[in-house]
């Protein structure tokens, strides 16, 4: 193991904004192509004819 | 006359779209040498995608179009050394004079007829605009000078014409209406759409209807 | 089709006459994105000579993907190009001949102009020389990639501002080398792998975008 | 003569016949939906479980980096997205040839598809990239050849989606796109070629830029684990976006079918 405690785990040794940037943009990125698909497919399925 | 062996220009179920929209399908011909083919329709029914789809501009989403039996697509340069397609546009350059126009459009389809341009014009009643730059001419005026190619390509087998007669006053259209009977008549082939209810050949015309 | 290829670039170059305020004015464009870059900079001769080979290479790549636009379109809108695709000759060819015709009203005055902008910057005479040879070899195969652009965006809405996109990255390699060569001979390391890469890009391009060009086209022709 | 039958055929029998191809190359994609349908559940989930595994030995097991102390452990989604956003690029070459070459819709869709996955993990490889290299180098960027080669690939994205917007018929969009995409795979070569020649003639702004000097296992482990898990969210977006394709393109030509507008020519 690692970390000592949960704010160690954070810190990253101090470079816990790069880290984490890095992670949570990452994330953010995922969830945004996942939310436009879901939106994007039921825009489609909605049309007339779409399939579901 | 009109065996299997002499047909030029086939069509086997073609079908089109534009965009997503179905235009037309299950389109079938066969056009023997010395006739003409009449495509009729109301606006939007396809009629230029078909003939842009016979001349192997557009490829059809189902079907294939053959010349003397062979697939068009697999055959383009020979295909074309036989064909004069004349559409929407005119394909003259508004910098040019028709005459500069005709000898590029000549040199560019390898024909030899530059020594008739002059001919040409003077039957076309263009020999007073031969030298004037494309933009200063009148509509009709452009109409012939795109048209004057035919009378100088008159060995290419197949024309493919989009409404050739718009734009024409009855003089030329009556001009018009001669070559191409003249080109049928010699055992040409002809396709063709027109607003007008013209028809080049009377008792050697295909009607080809589409959208009904 | 001999006679057809050179009738399209006597008729391109005919055209290309007629508009000649068009082919003007993407010179005077070149020439003024060049004058910038003293004005931003200021006139440290110094920098200037340092900045000079990137700026003219980078003008230069501008000023030819804006041409681009005239390459196809009028041909488009006019029918020109639909009896393209229709002449009995391999379109490979009849669009290589346009480019040929293209280059000679876009790259060629830009190539002749370059020597002149150079002396501005304050280059040696040797370093202008070399300038204007991968000016000479670079901006064909800028015209030959940009036709790729062009041909693909013939008809659409968008194409003034797609083109680029679409061309300048492709066009990056061409500006590394053409830059490139000018900097290693104002170092004093010699232009030559420079200039060898540089040509084997045109030789590569001159294979390749014709063919990328005719297929493009009759793609956006359909 | 034959003129009359130089028209078009009989109705009827000939056009039952001519479902055949029709089905080939119209049904395949409707046919292909439900099977993406039911497989994107199960690519996200092993998405899911890989990731949590990678970061786990990421973050758990994989030591502390002696150079560069933690801030390294970018590097499990840093390499990854890199690797992908080229693995992507590739693949959707791939399809878009396939798609142009023998005419099949759904390659060229699934090239579509992928093209904003791809571009995403592009972007994802510059942003992480920066972060790392803002604490180990000092500054955010530097134009290094794998970054600015990096940099240029995400232009080649864009170019590719933007090109499939702005055209609006989606046969041409599919065409015209995997002619872009062909030219720009036979580029990329050059490009990455090029680049490194620049970058190593300019030295002032090179760093050298080797991952990681010693690279314990488990620290290859888990980047190897995280673009595994990258590879299964890849292909379940995909998926999922084809679908979403599938129905915008074919649901307004079933439209089209119920509606029954023009069909057929018919010679008088």
């Amino acid at each position: 193991m690692n970390w000592g405690s949960a704010g160690d785990f954070l810190a990253m040794g101090g470079h816990g904004l790069y880290v984490w940037g890095s992670y949570a943009v990452s994330a953010a990125a995922v969830l945004v192509e996942v939310l436009g698909l879901r939106a994007r497919l039921r825009r489609a399925a909605a049309q007339p004819g779409g399939q579901p | 006359m009109t065996s299997a062996a002499s047909v030029l220009l086939s069509a086997a179920r073609l079908e089109c779209r534009r965009g997503r929209r179905r235009l037309f399908s299950e389109v079938s011909f066969a056009l023997p040498a010395g006739r003409a083919l009449l495509v009729s329709g109301r606006n939007g029914a396809g009629k230029t995608t078909l003939l842009r789809a016979l001349c192997g501009l557009t490829r059809p989403e189902v079907g294939e179009v053959a010349w003397r039996g062979r697939a068009v697509r697999d055959h383009r340069d020979e295909y074309h050394a036989e064909l004069v397609f004349l559409g929407h546009h005119s394909a003259l350059k508004d910098d040019l004079t028709p005459e500069e126009n005709l000898r590029c459009a000549l040199e560019l389809g390898g024909d030899d007829g530059a020594a008739h341009v002059a001919a040409t014009f003077e039957r076309l009643g263009l020999a007073a605009c031969a030298r004037l730059p494309v933009r200063s001419l009148s509509q009709g005026q452009r109409r012939r000078a795109a048209l004057a190619r035919l009378w100088l390509s008159r060995a290419r087998p197949l024309w493919i014409l989009d409404e050739p007669f718009v734009a024409l006053d009855a003089e030329s259209t009556a001009t018009l209406a001669g070559l191409l009977r003249a080109h049928v008549d010699g055992g040409g082939a002809l396709v063709y759409t027109t607003h007008q209810e013209i028809d080049v050949a009377p008792g050697r015309t295909e009607r080809l209807a589409l959208g009904d | 089709m001999w006679r057809a290829l050179k009738g399209i670039f006597a008729r391109d170059l005919a055209l290309a006459w007629r508009q000649r305020a068009d082919v003007l004015s993407s010179l005077v464009f070149f020439v003024m994105v060049v004058s910038l870059f003293p004005l931003g900079l200021g006139p440290e001769p110094a920098t200037l000579r340092a900045i000079a080979p990137g700026v003219l290479w980078v003008a230069a790549l501008l000023s030819s993907t804006l041409a681009l636009g005239r390459l196809f379109a009028g041909d488009h809108a006019d029918g020109t190009l639909e009896q393209m695709l229709l002449a009995p000759q391999p379109l490979a060819f009849l669009v290589l001949s346009k480019i040929a015709a293209h280059w000679v009203a876009a790259g060629l005055p830009l190539t002749a102009m370059a020597p002149l902008l150079g002396l501005q910057f304050d280059m040696a005479p040797a370093d202008i020389a070399v300038l204007t040879a991968t000016l000479a070899l670079g901006t064909p195969a800028l015209s030959l990639i940009g036709a790729i652009g062009a041909a693909l965006t013939v008809g659409l809405r968008g194409a003034a501002v797609l083109v680029p996109l679409l061309v300048l990255p492709l066009a990056i390699p061409v500006l590394i080398f053409g830059a490139g060569a000018v900097d290693a001979a104002e170092a004093g390391r010699g232009a030559g792998a420079h200039l060898s890469l540089l040509g084997g890009l045109l030789a590569f391009a001159l294979a390749g975008a014709p063919l990328a060009c005719a297929a493009a086209l009759r793609i956006s022709l359909d | 003569m034959a003129s009359s039958d130089s028209g078009n055929h009989a109705p009827g029998a000939p056009r039952r016949a001519a479902a055949g191809p029709l089905w080939l190359r119209y049904a395949a994609p409707v046919a292909f939906a439900p099977l993406a349908r039911r497989m994107t559940p199960w690519f996200f989930a092993a998405a899911a479980v890989l990731a949590v595994a990678g970061l786990y030995i990421g973050f758990f097991v994989a030591p502390t980096d002696a150079q560069q102390g933690e801030v390294y452990r970018v590097i499990f989604i840093h390499v990854p997205a890199a690797w992908m956003s080229m693995f992507i690029y590739l693949v959707m070459a791939f399809w878009a040839a396939v798609g142009l070459a023998f005419n099949t819709r759904l390659s060229a869709m699934m090239a579509s598809a992928l093209a904003p996955t791809g571009a995403m993990f592009t972007f994802l490889a510059l942003w992480t990239g920066a972060l790392w290299g803002k604490p180990t180098w000092g500054t955010w960027w530097v134009w290094d050849a794998r970054l600015t080669s990096e940099l240029i690939l995400l232009f080649l994205y864009v170019g590719f989606i933007a090109l499939q917007a702005a055209i609006d018929d989606p046969r041409r969009a599919d065409r015209a796109g995997a002619v872009l995409a062909i030219v720009g795979v036979v580029n990329v070569p050059i490009i990455y070629f090029s680049v490194r020649w620049w970058n190593t003639l300019h030295q002032g702004a090179s760093v050298s830029l080797t991952a990681a000097p010693k690279m314990a296992a488990t620290m290859l482990t888990g980047m190897l684990v995280m673009t595994l898990a990258c590879w299964m969210y890849a292909i379940g977006a995909a998926l999922w976006r084809v679908r979403a394709i599938i129905a915008e393109r074919e649901g307004d030509a079933a439209v089209e079918e119920q509606s029954g507008t023009e069909r057929g020519g018919r010679t008088t």
